[in-house]
């Protein structure tokens, strides 16, 4: 079940999303590593972040609000403290990335590039909270391609950039990363969505908004990686709401050369491990030679 | 390399009855490989094979015991929203999916013998399991611990039946005075406090946020107090950083830790009430 | 309960989403429609449409995905056939219409608002198929007060404009129209989604794409309305995965004057007359002279 | 002005059982004003206070009676998916919520006396409750129908005990062989059509696309044929014009009918199949 992104070889095409794995070490008693297609680390900031003050999430139908506010400890801490861990396994390390400028993703793309046992960088430019005016760099192309480019500059690893859904139209996005030499994108990040408390007619989170993920999204994630995979040459990571093998399964058909599983690691501990083994058996029940023979196979 | 040891359980609900209005006890039969919870943990528990409620829910384990074929763990908890009122609803025989024993529980300094458990409404899930392992620990017929146990009414004190089994000095309060004594629970302790040495002894607490606080406030920093705390949790494993609670860090600065895996017993005096 | 839209009365801000309850005949049976605050009807255009063919409909978490292509008997045979029946009841009925083009949504408009018994215009600018390029009027701000203008110089009644969701930045489109003329907006549309059948390797939906509804997008729904009720000064009309009366307040602390029920319909089809009882319920409970009262009264 | 008389139904499962594997039957008891279902008529059911599966379920009445303190509705379900998969897993005791009985049903014509049902596989189920009701109509003794059943294999052969019930001439046939004759129940049909006189036959079918569209090939506009069609649907009332089935309309021109009000029940010579 071999898939290639863009250089890097990974053993299956099942990840972990950033933000919902920590570093591997919450679910290493659940989930042998070593069997994982990749690990993405949860999002790493030049200094370290408090993140934002509780309540961070909430329920919804069938899926979650975070707005945790990349809380870590940032890519100093995270080569020193957290990476010795990943490199006893045998496993792709992807450090997912932010900054709140294009100076700062440089500056951490730099750091990581330097460290031992990091194979890739996903780029991470859905964020709220950066320096210029009200758009963040994910929903408008030329940032999205600026960092794209810095970030490049930086680093010999493939460059994943991941993209937010909460724009019109994700296919230009796609391509302004793609031109900027991008060597893959992963979509979607989550949707941003609020959920209100009418007693006390508050907020229940206390940053207000947050992103929504889980199941609940999956319908516009697997829409927007069929469309994005028409319109790019690069690999497509998919993303949003794979709870099941079939899921993640239903995203390559629609043009995902790998996939990420977050929410449902919440839900289930064992998801990432079960997607590989479920994946698995449709590759000798179909007796497929590899499992990316189905990618972008979508009949319409 | 971490040791791949931790599974999820499938139970069987056996018991899932309102013994109050409003507050149910469950009783799950569990494989009898269910590892032993230390008192103050809990379990993240779910419906097996549905997505709503869609997170798991956070519940203390109450109380467990391993038979020859199997293992029962309690839970005891009060139906506050949609999550628990669906749980309520479940019938005998439905299945559950649990991850647990998780957080890190209470500690047990064998040093300072006089312990005492404070607990208000619900947050006497959690402190039950401790008075049982007290109990265990100092031997039949002992009084392993004082326990305040505070409520707003009657109707809404629940587990005393239980605690009765290990300790013989209960102390219970009501808001309203519909059950033992009319007053807080903070109120009803703050004036024993004196009978307690602060070198010989050990606080443990569980309670709604205002109880807490108000501990805080009247045991300062003279007595070591052990809270349970709750946030919303999504994995309750440690991975998604949702469960913020604030609290000073070893050079008295602000940060967030876990209530899911740094907790959800912290050092009263540590933690910050935003 | 009264509420007033643009000059239209409401005995109360509970309506129907458009395309979730016909033409009121069949939940009459269910639900009193005098007790409801409007209706809205479903989707009409200059000459009956056929709709898309089958499969139109697919079950998602927490929602549904659906591409009925508004299938409708056309604005005449509406007029003719179903009106009267509607006018046996003493209930606002708002017309939901679209066209192909600006010309074609004039005159949908013109005929009904000569048609006794029709009180107020719901424009749908967040249609897929629309004459334009590839972008939809509702994704377009200067497409979107085109349209407005249009039908606003055709109608005495009161416009209502429907935004769509698929949009970077949902505000934009709001003013617009509110510059255009628009006496109301009523968001959100249905997010665009898809689903795949990975047996067949097809799309569920023959339309490939569909319409994302219900409890799953509720968050992203609140979201906008709130952000949308900050940035407009006319009213704002709520929806999008409304279930209960607590749903529907939540809209209206978050800036909505009225809501409306879509696919909780489907659910159960007492939805809208107990939504209606449980906000007379709460306006008792706490004492409020009107429901009004809430209206945008988030703290944040 | 319509009359306000249509309710939500809330039921007790009082059996749901695997007849056969993957194929269940689910008894309710209902209030006993559920008003009688006509023959071809379904049910929208849903799992009472969830929301998963989202939508509620679209199934025939297999079998309906009234007691004195209660109706028993009966369904018989494939388990095709996720939907009836869940409904499947409900034990005794469970609610569920049924909005019907719901849609047009088959029409039965005094005239035409020679009826004849042909079901495929769960098809049996609308069926069923047809035989009934022609068993009733017709009077005890009497030979209501001619039934063609027929499925894959003898493992998926459903319904066939209820029918005997009511009718003494069925012919079973399966794929495979391995229950009565090995044969298509079309060609099983198809064999003996010209038993059946057309002007005083009545035929009522329902099963997967394949044989009706085969059976519409067979029967051409020589017979009138009534068939029970399946759809998506999601409010199963007529308002979300999301069950459309293609027919030709008087004119002979393709429009599209709701399964859920127009029908299940449609002429065979008017579907379009696409
Ligand atoms: C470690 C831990 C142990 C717990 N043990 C118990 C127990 O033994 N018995 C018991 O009754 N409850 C316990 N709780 C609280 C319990 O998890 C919540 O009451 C429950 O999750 C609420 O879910 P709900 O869907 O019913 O309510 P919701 O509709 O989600 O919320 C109802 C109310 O409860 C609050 N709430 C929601 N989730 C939590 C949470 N995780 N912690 C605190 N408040 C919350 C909400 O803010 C809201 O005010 C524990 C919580 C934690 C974190
Ligand atoms: C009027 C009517 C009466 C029916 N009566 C019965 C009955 O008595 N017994 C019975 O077993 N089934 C009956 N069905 C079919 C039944 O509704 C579907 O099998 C069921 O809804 C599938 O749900 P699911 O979630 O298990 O499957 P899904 O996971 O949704 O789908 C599994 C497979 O079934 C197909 N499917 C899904 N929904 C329908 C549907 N509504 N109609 C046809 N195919 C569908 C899907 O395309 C897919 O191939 C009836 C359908 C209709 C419209
Ligand atoms: C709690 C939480 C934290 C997240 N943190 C990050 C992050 O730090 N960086 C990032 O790029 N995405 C982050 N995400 C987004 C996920 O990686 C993923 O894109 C999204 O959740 C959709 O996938 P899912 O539905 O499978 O969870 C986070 C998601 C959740 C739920
Ligand atoms: C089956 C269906 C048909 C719809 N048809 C229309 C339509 O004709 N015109 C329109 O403006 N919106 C239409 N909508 C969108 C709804 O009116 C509403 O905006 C959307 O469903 C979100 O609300 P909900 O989550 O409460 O359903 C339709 C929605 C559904 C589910
Ligand atoms: S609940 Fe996820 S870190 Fe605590
Ligand atoms: S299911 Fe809604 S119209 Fe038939």
């Amino acid at each position: 079940m071999v898939v290639e992104i863009a250089g890097l070889k990974l053993k299956n095409p099942v990840m972990t999303a950033s933000g919902t794995f920590g570093c591997g070490e919450e679910y290493a008693g659940y989930v042998d590593l070593n069997r994982l297609g990749g690990i993405v680390v949860k999002g790493l900031s030049l200094k370290p972040r408090l993140g934002n003050p509780p309540p961070r999430i909430m329920e919804t139908a069938g899926g979650m609000l975070n707005a945790v506010g990349l809380q870590n400890i940032g890519v100093d801490a995270f080569i020193e403290e957290k990476l010795p861990f990943l490199r006893t396994y045998d496993v792709a390390v992807i450090a997912n990335i932010y900054g709140e400028s294009c100076a700062e993703y440089a500056q951490v793309a730099r750091k990581l590039s330097a460290a031992p046992g990091v194979h890739a960088l996903e780029v991470n430019v859905s964020c709220p909270n950066v320096k210029k005016g009200g758009l963040s760099f994910g929903a408008d192309p030329k940032a999205a391609a600026e960092v794209t480019k810095r970030v490049k500059a930086e680093t010999h690893l493939p460059v994943i950039v991941k993209l937010t859904p909460n724009v019109t139209d994700i296919t230009v996005i796609a391509r302004a990363v793609e031109e900027a030499g991008a060597d893959a994108v992963s979509l979607i990040n989550t949707l941003t969505g609020m959920s209100i408390d009418l007693k006390t007619r508050t907020p229940h989170l206390k940053n207000i908004t947050g992103g929504l993920s889980g199941p609940a999204i999956k319908p516009v994630a697997l829409r927007m990686v069929w469309q994005a995979a028409q319109k790019v040459t690069i690999p497509v990571i998919g993303m949003g709401g794979i709870m099941t093998a079939e899921d993640a399964l239903e995203f390559m058909v629609a043009g995902a050369k790998a996939v990420q599983v977050g929410t449902a690691n919440f839900i289930n501990p064992l998801a990432t491990s079960e997607i590989v083994q479920g994946m698995r058996q449709y590759v000798k029940h179909h007796k497929l030679k590899n499992i990316t023979e189905i990618v972008g196979t979508l009949k319409v | 390399m971490a040791i791949m040891n931790k599974q999820i359980t499938i139970g069987s609900v056996s018991g899932n009855d309102e013994i109050r209005p409003g507050y149910v006890l469950m009783t799950i039969h569990v494989h009898r490989s269910f590892p032993e919870p230390r008192p103050g943990q809990f379990v993240m528990i779910r419906i097996a094979g549905l997505q709503e409620p869609f997170l798991s829910r956070p519940l203390s384990i109450f109380s467990f015991s391993r038979g020859r074929s199997h293992g029962l763990v309690k839970l005891l908890y009060r139906v506050a929203g949609k999550g628990t009122q669906i749980l309520a609803g479940l019938i005998r025989g439905s299945q559950v999916e649990i991850v647990g024993p998780l957080g890190k529980g209470y500690t047990v300094d064998p040093s300072r013998e006089n312990r005492v458990l404070i607990a208000g409404g619900i947050g006497v899930a959690p402190l039950s399991l401790l008075a049982q392992h007290l109990c265990r620990l100092s031997g039949r017929g002992a009084n392993p611990a004082v326990v305040y146990l505070g409520a707003k009414t009657a109707d809404e004190l629940v587990g005393l039946d239980q605690l009765h089994k290990y300790c013989n000095s209960i102390r219970v309060c009501t808001d309203d005075g519909s059950l033992g004594e009319k007053s807080l629970v903070t109120r009803t302790f703050q004036k024993d406090m004196k009978k307690h040495d602060p070198a010989r002894t050990s606080i443990y607490a569980c309670g709604p946020k205002p109880m807490l606080q108000s501990l805080a406030g009247i045991l300062k920093d003279r007595y070591f107090c052990q809270v349970s705390l709750e946030e919303r949790m999504a994995c309750g494993v440690g991975a998604c950083m949702g469960c913020a609670v604030a609290v000073r860090d070893e050079n008295g600065d602000k940060t967030y830790r876990r209530v899911c895996a740094d907790g959800p017993v912290f050092d009263l005096q540590k933690v910050i009430w935003e």
